[in-house]
């Protein structure tokens, strides 16, 4: 069954520019999916659609059947809280420690400290950071800052977890480290949808692959045909 | 949520542990997100210290200046209540009535139960009370003798009404006084301050509406990307706003705080010309600052205020940071 | 700098021509980043209405307050000086004057070059003014007849002493007096007024001091972030401050105008009370708003104030930024 | 003749971290170095301390033999113009057109306004966003912003130009774009400092690559080596 389904979707910005036009595709849970096209293409705005950051202009996004158009309000925290998320920018709170930030999706959802200690400390040690945990942002590396949100996109065991370029400041060393763990959370029966640009990487992982056209889906390759 | 472990099944009837189990777990998730949020938002407050100092620093000088007019207001109405609703009585003796029968009077009319106190002022003492009122004065000392009549000051306990009529009938008084002039004038001016006071309190009341809520929107603006950050994760208006909640409620603490000790230094700068002020008039009327219960009050006021004025400035920014929830 | 092109180089020589050319970019290009920040923060003024308003409203309210103080103050001082140095003479006319004999006199002092004017008071107006003052007037009143002479108030031009000496020796005069113990009461009260006056004023400046530099610190700290950005592009410390100098201007200048107009409007609500008041003392005292002079003279102060504290906060936040300069 | 030199560098940060130990290397005037390593070897800090935005802790910096550590104050701001500088993270600013940012080092620097207009619109149109000189940068794809903050690096011809992970969020064919221009700025004589995890791109490019080990000069490979 899929968990995450796009009808016929379209998005255009307030600007005129038609970010995606008539999208369709859907994911099944503990699926990975990589998302490729030029820059521009739309990849962000797909997955700012599943996030809610932005609402589609036309066309109905599902997840776990449910119409996200239909999900408002006090609703919207609660869909994101299942839905990680690691943007092209981190996004990390410069105030706080790596620390706080990777619990800050816990502490959201109500999880008791001693559980947020374990989970958190385990999450670091598995983005290499583990040692880091009392620095600030502001004092890492720009890789060490995407690491940091990549942990903070799993550390609550999402349903779907989007990946923004997650790989584009790190060396290919780290980056296929990173890559095994979001194998991982797809093994657990997380969707990872991975937005990417790295094509080596992509064929590497030998996983399904959307491609992008100026907002047009014009290819979706399976692990097969990518094996072939 | 996990399941219990296996040995724990023969205790109680499973479903009802984990929901108990599950109700403790998220009161006491709340209660840590609270105080998170308490503890995060005191850090913050004294974090920059310099900035904090400013931000209290208006907060408190805008909300001392309605205080301290109130106070002073409350203080002039004291005395002008006391003078008003006093209703003295004037009672003016015959010429012919010597200092020791107008003492006698005076003694006999203080054993009334409706009489409060009775001050009597002999011609000599209403002379000097002339001359410092007016440069008239100097025409009555040209005058052969004191032309002017002993007199009893007489402070009713009740409206005094039954006690004048008593009075009138008297044969060694000349003339009984109920109200004069110059009370009247003292009204008008005493109408004229609080009607400048209320003026002035309302501006200062404008300027801390004003002042906190612009203190907690600028300070939400830059802390806008946090702000971004945490909805981006799911987490609710309230869990957004509580920080800044908050820090408005210890803004609010420190300025009430802050402003109690500036009206302090003030009344100590004012003491000494208000002291021998009123001293010249005798130990009558004494300034009184607040109570202890006013303090609380005053401290409980402004911390409600902070607090208010940030539910209002976050509520405000909430609204404009919603984008895909129209 | 390109070179001149070749078929100018006739009109003059080309060092020359390049240097003033070099010299008139460089100005049209100062000028131009200068015409750049006075817009652009003009812009970000009017670019968030709301917060302009909030922003604006407390730095008029902080502004407002000082200013009618210290227009009332410039009013009290006017009349309490008006009466101090007029060093009025009070002169007591015989009992036998009458009113005619006394008008002729008051005449004939009037002609005097050291005389600026002469006001008559009959004894049943002295009677009136006494009922005014004090409780006591009753007694006066009781007498078979008025005991008050005929007084004649002189404002003598200069200090008074000759014509008070002169006064002295007339048959029909029975005392001059110079001076008069309500004087100095009067005296008291103002200082005190003062003094209360420096106080509140001195809490108000405080106050707006804050504001002005607690405003554009805000200000600065949303657009660190943008600072950052110039100050690695390698803007100086001029090109950054500009902007929020200008802006901090901007705030000065509209609160300037808005404590005017604040201060308009609070006049306009005490006009009715205090006209009532004033009326009643004769049309003597006059309440005077601030001339045109005054509110140049206002508006260009809170403007050089909003200038001022935005230089001292960029100041600030300029040292604070600089880590490598140490 | 050395356009910029470093002499026995090393930088410690205030935690204790030695980010650079003992680097020493020069550059020429008009020529192409690529720095490479793996996430938090020190490549960031490296340009950081040409730009002045660290200082270093040992050894010394020169640019045009004048020695950074004798730039103070006012002279800081001078010596910024020279230098253009791609950051990681963009750093454009957000309340200020596509036009406006780019146009910014121009303005600074108090180049008249016709000249500002012309220079700024021919380098958009060279990194392909000529048509999008009135958008605001978040309402551009995280690679359109990448490109703003290139031109506005290169629009005013500094001359060092520093790009720290330029093409970490484009797709291939438009990295190589970009590429094309850094090599028309090196051409032009400034000398042209890439820091870049990309292999790929660096092997295809043939220039000089410095590679940083945890904050040592591993390896300084001339691009006869490379070709070899
Ligand atoms: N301001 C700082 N305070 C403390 N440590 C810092 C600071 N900036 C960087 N570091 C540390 O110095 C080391 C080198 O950082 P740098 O940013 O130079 O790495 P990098 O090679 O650019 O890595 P990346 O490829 O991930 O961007 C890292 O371990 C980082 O954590
Ligand atoms: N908020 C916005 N307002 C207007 N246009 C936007 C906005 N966000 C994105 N766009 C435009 O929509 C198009 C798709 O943007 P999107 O960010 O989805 O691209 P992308 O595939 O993620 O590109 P990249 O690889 O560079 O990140 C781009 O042309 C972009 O300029
Ligand atoms: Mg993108
Ligand atoms: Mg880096």
């Amino acid at each position: 069954m899929a968990l995450l389904r796009f009808d016929a979707v379209s998005k255009n910005y307030p600007g005129g520019h038609a970010a995606l036009t008539d999208v369709g595709f859907s994911v099944d849970a503990g699926e990975m999916v990589f998302i490729t096209g030029h820059s521009g293409a739309g990849k962000s705005t797909l997955l700012r659609l599943i996030h809610l950051s932005e609402r589609p202009t036309r066309g109905t996004v599902l997840v776990s059947d449910r119409n996200l158009a239909k999900v408002r309000g006090r609703q919207v925290a609660m869909h994101r809280r299942q839905v990680g998320v690691v943007h092209q920018d981190h996004r990390l709170i410069l105030e706080r420690t790596v620390f706080e930030n990777v619990a800050l999706p816990l502490l959201i959802s109500g999880t008791p400290s001693p559980e947020i200690g374990k989970r958190v400390r385990s999450m670091l040690d598995k983005v290499g950071l583990g040692a880091r945990e009392r620095a600030r942002p502001f004092e890492l590396s720009t890789g060490e800052q995407q690491r940091v949100g990549i942990a903070r996109a799993m550390v609550a065991q999402p349903l779907v977890l989007l990946a923004d370029e997650p790989t584009g400041n790190l060396d290919p060393t780290l980056a296929a480290e990173i890559m095994q763990l979001f194998v991982a959370m797809q093994a657990q029966g997380t969707a990872v949808l991975v937005a990417s640009h790295d094509l080596g990487l992509v064929r590497r992982l030998r996983k399904r692959v959307l491609v992008l056209d100026h907002g047009r889906l014009t290819d979706d390759i399976s692990p097969e045909d990518l094996a072939a | 949520m996990r399941s219990p472990a296996k040995g724990d099944t023969r205790a109680a009837p499973t479903a009802a542990r984990v929901t108990r189990g599950g109700v403790g777990k998220r009161f006491r998730a709340w209660r840590e997100q609270h105080a998170y949020s308490l503890v995060s938002s005191l850090g913050r407050f004294f974090q920059r210290p310099f900035s904090t100092l400013l931000t209290v620093g208006v907060m408190a000088v805008a909300m001392a200046l309605p205080l301290g007019l109130a106070l002073a207001l409350a203080n002039v109405e004291r005395l002008s209540g006391s003078v008003r609703e006093s209703r003295e009585i004037g009672v003016f003796l015959k010429a012919e009535v010597d200092a020791r029968a107008a003492e006698q009077l005076a003694a006999q009319l203080r054993e009334r139960t409706d009489v409060a106190s009775v001050t009597l002022k002999t011609p000599e003492q209403g002379m000097a009370e002339f001359r410092e009122l007016s440069d008239l004065a100097g025409a009555l000392e040209l005058l052969d003798e004191n032309p002017l009549p002993t007199v009893l000051v007489v402070q009713p306990n009740d409206d005094g009404a039954k006690l004048a009529a008593d009075l009138t009938t008297r044969p060694e008084i000349e003339l009984v006084q109920h109200d004069a002039v110059w009370r009247q004038r003292l009204s008008a001016w005493l109408g004229f301050g609080k009607q400048l006071t209320l003026v002035v309190a309302g501006l200062l009341s404008l300027g801390v509406l004003l002042v906190v809520g612009n203190t907690v929107r600028l300070e939400i603006g830059a802390r806008r990307d946090e702000i971004a950050v945490l909805q981006q994760l799911g987490a609710t208006d309230g869990f957004v706003r509580r920080p800044f909640i908050y820090l408005g409620a210890w803004y609010g603490l420190a300025a009430g705080l802050a402003a109690l000790g500036l009206l302090a230094i003030a009344a100590a700068l004012l003491q000494p010309s208000l002291a021998s002020l009123v001293g010249s008039y005798g130990s009558r009327f004494q300034f009184t600052g607040p109570g202890w219960k006013w303090v609380v009050v005053i401290v409980f006021t402004t911390t409600m205020l902070g607090w208010l004025g940030a539910w209002l400035a976050s509520g405000h920014h909430l609204r404009q940071t919603r984008p895909t929830d129209i």
